[in-house]
């Protein structure tokens, strides 16, 4: 391993050849076993205020065989331990805070702290969700502005923000087409999906009781219109199309394609997970969109918190308003705010309450700091994907030719010939200092490089991103080895996910102390000295 | 603008390097015709005060100044101010999903504990990375019911949170589930007459809630044992997981739902919160969500990986056990971190502390001339009571005494509309229960 | 490099030999430049509500030649660069969050959250220190219960909460103490001081207007009582004893010294930066002490921040009181709070306002938590020091055998024999995960290690620590070279600490850029490719 | 307890380990009547929700719901929510000096940013890593100009902040420093005709405060040449540094003394703030406090140092030039990070708004009969008014208002009981300008 290392730590010297590490260097990190290992009976972490009314006996409360005693290796440690754990666990993370997150799709862009600081206010983050709208003005006017600017921004006209999550928005909007079709007759059969789209999509459909159907993209990338003539026949009842698509192109004939869905009387869907291509430039709503979802934690930079949580506006045409999900947030005619459920025509709820409010609040947030300046944002995204395209487009094979919007996709098919493939690839810019790219995404291209860079880096990291990738390249000519093996910085080297799948092991048990391959304290606890 | 990391020379810099002329020749793939030439009618641009006095102004238009009784399926309970000084570190707060596991080894060793803990409370085998929420947990768990099983109809009781029954309603519609209901005996447990066999057989799940919307524990072990009686599965709904510090676990469900919020979770009107759900080892791969497993590198360190992703949309597509991708992971920290520091002791004096609390506001309400407990059952921190006018009514009085009132059991059961919910956890002093109640007193003294 | 990287490398290894670095690994970490070196024209980080009024001409307001323009050099980045460059540098540090930090004297303790969180309450961070005493009353009823919790611990009468650390404490005393001799007709001309002493004591003495004295301490390592009553002339104002000594041994005898000094006329002053030996145990008061400081940051767990504040309260024997700085806080009759500036005999002020409010207030809080539990945190600091105390005292040598209290102070007489020094075992200690102890302090021990664990850390992390030592020590002996040019961990080795001093380069300036050793991206801005 | 990391049993084992039957035997080295049997008499045990509760008590007896116009050296300035996030990361919070470098390179790296930023600011060629505050860097920077000089008097102005002034007196009486004060003319500025030859030869340095305590800027250059014409040094203190941001440096005083707290910095009742001292490199030996200098590592890699040392009392004891060992390292830090965010522009609008708001609300209260303004000196932000009665019978019917009035300048100078000091900045919102000029009109209107 030192030869390897060797090539990781020398970059960060003087004089080094460019396309060097240049980014990154190794520095001490702490290990830490689970916390699981440093319990021990009778360590406490948070105490609380003595009760004040007299205590109860749980066995004469609850009947003796209601009552459990204390959980078998439940956790006691202290509240210094628990710091420190979390502490030291946090430090073997990459993220935002740190640098450039480039995967593609997933929109990793700069998480403002002012929005953190609001979430928390006393008045926002301790309102209970059955309170009476009376109660409750505040929030529910938070969610009416935010409904607000997201009509303005995507060009549609009516909304429901209490999906979740994109997938779950996803599975709102094809409910509501469901509906809608459903009211004028037939329900119809199928979704159309192009083989470009998140797996998200086809998932949903089927829960919305439809039969995925996926149509093929042209050899430009784009939806191929006459295929989709042939395919969009009466038992279709919506294409779900995401514009700009995985391959971060724009589809260029989106208007078009609604027309041939709308002749047929069927619906177009559009996955709105891209829209930081569009915010400011273009709306959905004009070019021929009925129904789209938004993801509220990539475009509008509410943070991913390690895989969540996340919002997934709906946004529809009037068509479509009455199937909107309850309830619905509706301001009367003196001014004030209220919840509407009851209406008779919606497709339910898809989650309790109003959703993920403390998600909503922040997307409002950072609408409300661009205001019409997200345009800028958008710019400036579209700007950096171009920048890097241009930067490493001679060195990846870039298999879709067409303008770039917020991301681009390469293949590996040049590196293959020396054994070197997009994971190792994606491994290796570890060690220059950056999380990887999406690897293996969109499936219509092998071996996808997905890159997005989002809005929220600066000349200066596109311009280390362009030389680490350039460097990659060349090593995967020069010496395929060492990104094979990648990565070389890591506390953990590549993980074996395979033996992990095998046998999986999905919970600490006691037992397992012993077996634990790395030593953590615990194997010390017996004492230093033999 | 101070999120944009870039200068006006920089973009130009950068413009000449493509090969632009114009940053609108980089929008060249978007029909003319569509594109925007006005800017966008959205108010700002605000400066960070502007947006903090904005929100400051909302939060004043809230019930600050109100004490509240509401529980109805998200709890007020003491929270550390360390989970949330940890949480916000950007190395957790900013970062992905854990795909790339060799520099996300702090957010998978963190999950891998999250499942663990999952798993000690509910006694069940293996527990996933967290769902939306309770609500999409328990309607999952009848879908994964339904594959396990191979059957379609589920029998859900009435006393399972009117909001997750909707929520499963709306779900199972189209995936051919049909959702039958269970009526409640006046103890507020499920009606285990209503429970036949007839109806029980040929069901892919009887699905129960404990504590249920009522406050009310039921018999899981009994239930468990009808349910298995006829090749049903048991699927247990927690929505006050509190209680699992000192209520015995749902160990005989096959199936276990929880929605996480009581466990360090700001209420925030509704979410963000952390769905969870817990199973038999033999039903993992029926499982929805991720999952974090223990793997080692090539010298055999420990480290974590998100594993058995075969059941996973991004993998299986429409094949897929869901189609659930970002999930609730921060909450899924902030509870982990939240029972770390609470522990063994500190869970289930908690749970004690409810538990007395819950008694001693039950006892002073029900000296109020005409107001009585509903339901006979065994209750953890929250009761049904029955009063001598609609509880809309009281509310509106109580508002006048800045007091957030019962909920109204009316809103989703029209037979109960004199039956109110109160919840009262180790957050809500004595001085408040009893001004309560005598607030409740004279209210119902004042004739109408 | 790499054998030693080996070395520093394979303990992370599963079946490694005891005595291997079991606590830390590596970890990539992220190169960043000087904040100046991101700077570009036009960038903003921050900005600010428009304003309100009519704006006026600067030129017009001040005068053409009161006017400076925009400042040369000065920063312009956004907010994503201004928390990316925090921190990537945070990132460079070690601290208590991360794991044992056993500075002797230092006490460095865990500094708990929640202090964190009231010290910001808007109506306690807000407050203004012009503001009346009638719009002061929390904050002054904070000042005023920490005096009285400060004054059951040490068994004093009074106290002053003004100075803003221990030296400014030593100070204070300092100048009651000649201000009560004065009034009794002579402020004498010296003050002794041990030669164990911390030299903020002896800097602290001149600004007082003293001469100092230093005394010897005998071979226990205690103060020499003869040598003592040779030295107690009638021209002596004061001894200055630290107690426990900075040995980490309290001194038997302190009574016996406070007779010899009061038999002469002369005060007995006390350093309490060491108070965490004693809390809950013994008071300060009961032994003969007449002044002593306190070091809130210490021995009451508020926040060092990287080098202060701190809070160095100063409390007095009932005779010392008249001499107080001004303004004190008192409570009139009606219960309510005033500050009393009107006390003619008074020192006058050593700070403006009321010392380090937002310090004090950390420190109550700290109290809080304890409450007469504090004894229990003491208890645990001295069995930490003397487990680990125990646990190395055959591989290092511990020239005063006196038993230890909150620290042990060893010394490198015996790796000194194969060329090792304190510094250097220091420095190695940070390849096992560790921040240093204290070196070459206290001057009495030659190449002392003065180790200070605190109540903070737990078993295990003392078994951690007493494994580091013992393997340095042995690798003192087997590989001295390892150990002497230590740490090989960290992002940067050894610096040049001479070199710095030689030629001061104690700012940025433009020019810097290119003579900066460590490439860092501005080396790149002119774009990857030549 | 929550902060102790131990559990009863390993407590037992580690005493064994050092062979002590009980606790009590690790004290034996305490005198047996010297050690407390009693458990000393405090408050507590508090659980963290308890401490939250009496802090919140606290908080609310002070001047919650009050508008100030105080500033009189302590200054309310926006703050953004950045810098408070980074300043509480555990690696930058719960660090120590950084002796060790090679682990406390982020700290190191930002007090030379502090250091930079400072020199910047002040046009002056080196800056030290912080003093106390703005009163004992002023103080430290007379003792400094008494050992370049040679001499023991010093000149200050009566127009530098009282309290500074009091610290400077309690400092240099057993230094054997004489202390003189020059008095201020009507303009408010330093009165040059009593600042004659005469008293200023011989003199270590003349000490001014520009914008001095009446908030009237000194004529720095003027005042250096006549310092320096007579061998003194020209020591000039700034308490409110958002000045510098429109206002010219003072380049030519040999010795700046710097009270931080306007960048970001919180009034917190007082502190902790942070001062600093920045001067001429060739004063650089005889500075007080800390110093990061740049360095390199054996492979050439740029690192930085606490350096030049042999300057501090851990070395050099009683010969060094100071006693201050801990400093304000953490608010030297909140400084730099809020200077980065504010930047070259936005430090500049900081300052022209805080110039504008105060001319409006000049403008406004000298529409009311009976004010005028009391000095005619240049002002960035505060001024102050003579009024027709007694400033402090004017605050009893301000606060009446919900308003703190002017500062009392009868406090110091018992010849201005009529005049007080309004401190305008760019968070007072022109309605609350109004709103003091209205109730101010209203209060002088009714007769006493
Ligand atoms: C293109 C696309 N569609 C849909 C989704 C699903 O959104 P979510 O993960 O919020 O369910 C994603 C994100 O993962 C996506 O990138
Ligand atoms: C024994 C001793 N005395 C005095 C001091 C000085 O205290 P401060 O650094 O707060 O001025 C210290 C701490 O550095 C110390 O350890």
């Amino acid at each position: 391993m030192n030869s390897k290392l060797t090539e990781t730590e020398a970059p960060a010297r003087p004089g080094e050849p460019a396309g060097m590490i240049r980014k990154a260097g190794r520095h001490v990190s702490q290990n830490e076993g689970l916390i699981f290992e440093k319990s021990a009976p009778g360590k406490r972490g948070m105490e609380l205020p003595p009760l004040d009314v007299p205590a109860c006996n749980p066995a004469a409360a609850l009947g003796a065989d209601f009552v459990r005693d204390g959980i078998e290796g439940f956790p006691e440690v202290s509240e210094i331990e628990v710091i420190r754990h979390f502490t030291r666990l946090s430090t073997w993370n990459y993220a935002i805070d740190l640098g450039m997150y480039p995967l593609g799709s997933c929109t990793m862009k700069y998480n403002p702290r002012v929005n953190e600081y609001v979430a928390r206010l006393d008045g926002l983050a301790t309102e209970h969700p059955q309170q009476s709208a009376g109660l409750s003005q505040g929030c529910l006017r938070i969610i009416h502005d935010l409904k607000e600017c997201l009509l303005a921004i995507t060009g549609m006209d009516a909304a429901t923000l209490q999906p979740v999550a994109g997938a779950q928005g996803e599975l709102a909007g094809l409910l509501m087409i469901r509906a809608y079709l459903e009211s004028r007759g037939n329900p119809r059969k199928k979704v159309l999906i192009p083989d470009s789209a998140h797996g998200t999509n086809p998932a949903s459909v089927v829960i919305a009781g439809y039969e995925v159907r996926n149509i093929r993209s042209n050899d430009r990338g784009q939806i191929d219109t006459d295929h989709l003539r042939e395919f969009a026949t009466e038992d279709v009842a919506a294409l779900m199309v995401t514009n700009p698509s995985t391959l971060g192109v724009f589809e260029e004939r989106i208007h078009e394609i609604a027309g041939i869905l709308h002749e047929r009387g069927a619906l177009l869907y559009m996955d709105g997970a891209n829209m930081n291509a569009l915010a400011g430039i273009a709306r959905p709503g004009d070019f021929g969109v009925d129904v789209m979802h938004l993801n509220l934690h990539k475009t509008f930079s509410t943070p991913h918190g390690g895989g969540g949580p996340g919002a997934g506006p709906v946004m529809v045409k009037k068509i479509l308003e009455p199937f909107l999900p309850v309830p619905v947030v509706v301001r009367t005619d003196d001014g004030r705010f209220a919840l509407d459920a009851n209406r008779p025509r919606s497709i339910g709820r898809v989650r309790a309450y109003c959703g993920n409010f403390g998600v909503l609040l922040r997307a409002l947030a950072y609408i409300l700091a661009y205001g019409p300046g997200i345009r800028q944002a958008t710019e400036d995204a579209v700007l950096n994907a171009n920048y890097i395209r241009n930067g490493i487009e001679d060195a990846y094979d870039l298999p879709y030719k067409l303008p770039s919007m917020h991301e681009v996709v390469f293949s590996d098919s040049r590196q293959k010939r020396h054994g070197v493939n997009t994971m190792d690839i994606a491994k290796r810019l570890i060690d220059y200092g950056f999380h990887p790219y999406t690897t293996a995404f969109p499936l219509i291209v092998p071996g996808a490089l997905m890159i997005e860079p989002t809005e929220s880096e600066s000349k200066e990291e596109c311009d280390l991103f362009i030389a680490a990738m350039r460097s990659i390249a060349a090593e995967a000519e020069s010496n395929p080895e060492i990104v094979k093996t990648a990565p070389h910085s890591t506390r953990v080297g590549r993980l074996d996910e395979v033996a992990a799948a095998r046998k999986p092991i999905l919970r600490w048990r006691p037992s397992d102390e012993d077996r634990r391959p790395e030593t953590s304290a615990v194997g010390l606890s017996k004492g230093p000295r033999p | 603008m101070r999120y944009l990391p870039k200068s006006p020379a920089e973009r130009e810099q950068m413009l000449q390097a493509v090969g632009a002329r114009s940053v609108d020749e980089l929008f060249r793939s978007i029909p003319e015709t569509f594109r925007l030439r006005a800017p966008l009618p959205l108010p700002g641009p605000l400066s960070e005060a502007e947006i903090i006095q904005y929100f400051q102004a909302r939060a004043a238009e809230n019930s600050r100044g109100f004490v509240s009784f509401l529980g109805a399926g998200v709890y007020s309970h003491l929270r550390s101010v360390v989970t949330d000084s940890l949480v916000q570190r950007g190395e957790f707060l900013t970062s992905y999903t854990p795909y790339q596991a060799e520099i996300s080894q702090g957010t998978l060793t963190a999950i891998f504990e999250f499942q663990t803990l999952m798993c000690q409370l509910t006694a069940q085998e293996v527990a996933n990375a967290s769902m939306y929420d309770g609500s999409t947990a328990l309607t999952e768990a009848a879908l994964m019911a339904n594959r396990i099983t191979g059957k379609s109809r589920v029998l859900v009781a009435r006393s399972v949170h009117p909001e997750y029954r909707e929520v499963l309603r709306t779900y199972a519609k189209h995936t051919g589930i049909e959702v039958e209901e269970i009526a409640y005996q006046p103890s507020g447990e499920l009606d285990r007459a209503a429970l036949n066999q007839t109806r029980l057989s040929g069901a892919a799940a009887l699905i129960v809630q404990s504590p249920n919307f009522f406050g009310v524990l039921e018999d899981v072990p009994a239930l468990a044992e009808a349910a298995h009686a006829s090749g049903a599965l048991l699927v247990a709904g927690i929505a006050e997981p509190v209680s699992l510090g000192i209520v015995r676990p749902p160990a005989e469900a096959d199936i276990v739902a929880i929605e996480g919020q009581a466990f360090g979770v700001p209420p925030s009107y509704g979410g963000p919160y952390v769905g969870v759900i817990a199973t038999r080892e033999k039903f993992v791969r029926q499982m929805p969500g991720r999952l974090a497993g223990q793997s080692a590198d090539d010298q055999g360190r420990r480290g974590f990986v998100l594993t058995l992703a075969t059941r996973e949309q991004h993998i299986r597509r429409e094949k897929a056990t869901s189609n659930i991708c970002t999930n609730e992971a921060l909450y899924a920290l902030v509870t982990t971190i939240h029972l770390c520091l609470l522990g063994k002791e500190g869970l289930r004096e908690m749970a004690l502390q409810n538990l007395s609390k819950a008694r001693f506001a039950l006892a002073e309400l029900e000296k109020i001339p005409g107001v009585r407990r509903a339901f006979s059952g065994r209750f953890f921190n929250e009761f049904a009571l029955e009063f001598p006018r609609s509880v809309k009514l009281i509310n509106a009085a109580l508002l006048r005494e800045k007091i957030a009132g019962p909920f109204v059991l009316g809103r989703h059961y029209p037979e109960l509309t004199k039956r109110g919910l109160v919840c009262v956890t180790e957050t809500m002093p004595r001085a408040e229960i009893e001004r309560f109640a005598n607030a409740l007193r004279r209210i119902l003294e004042t004739p109408l």
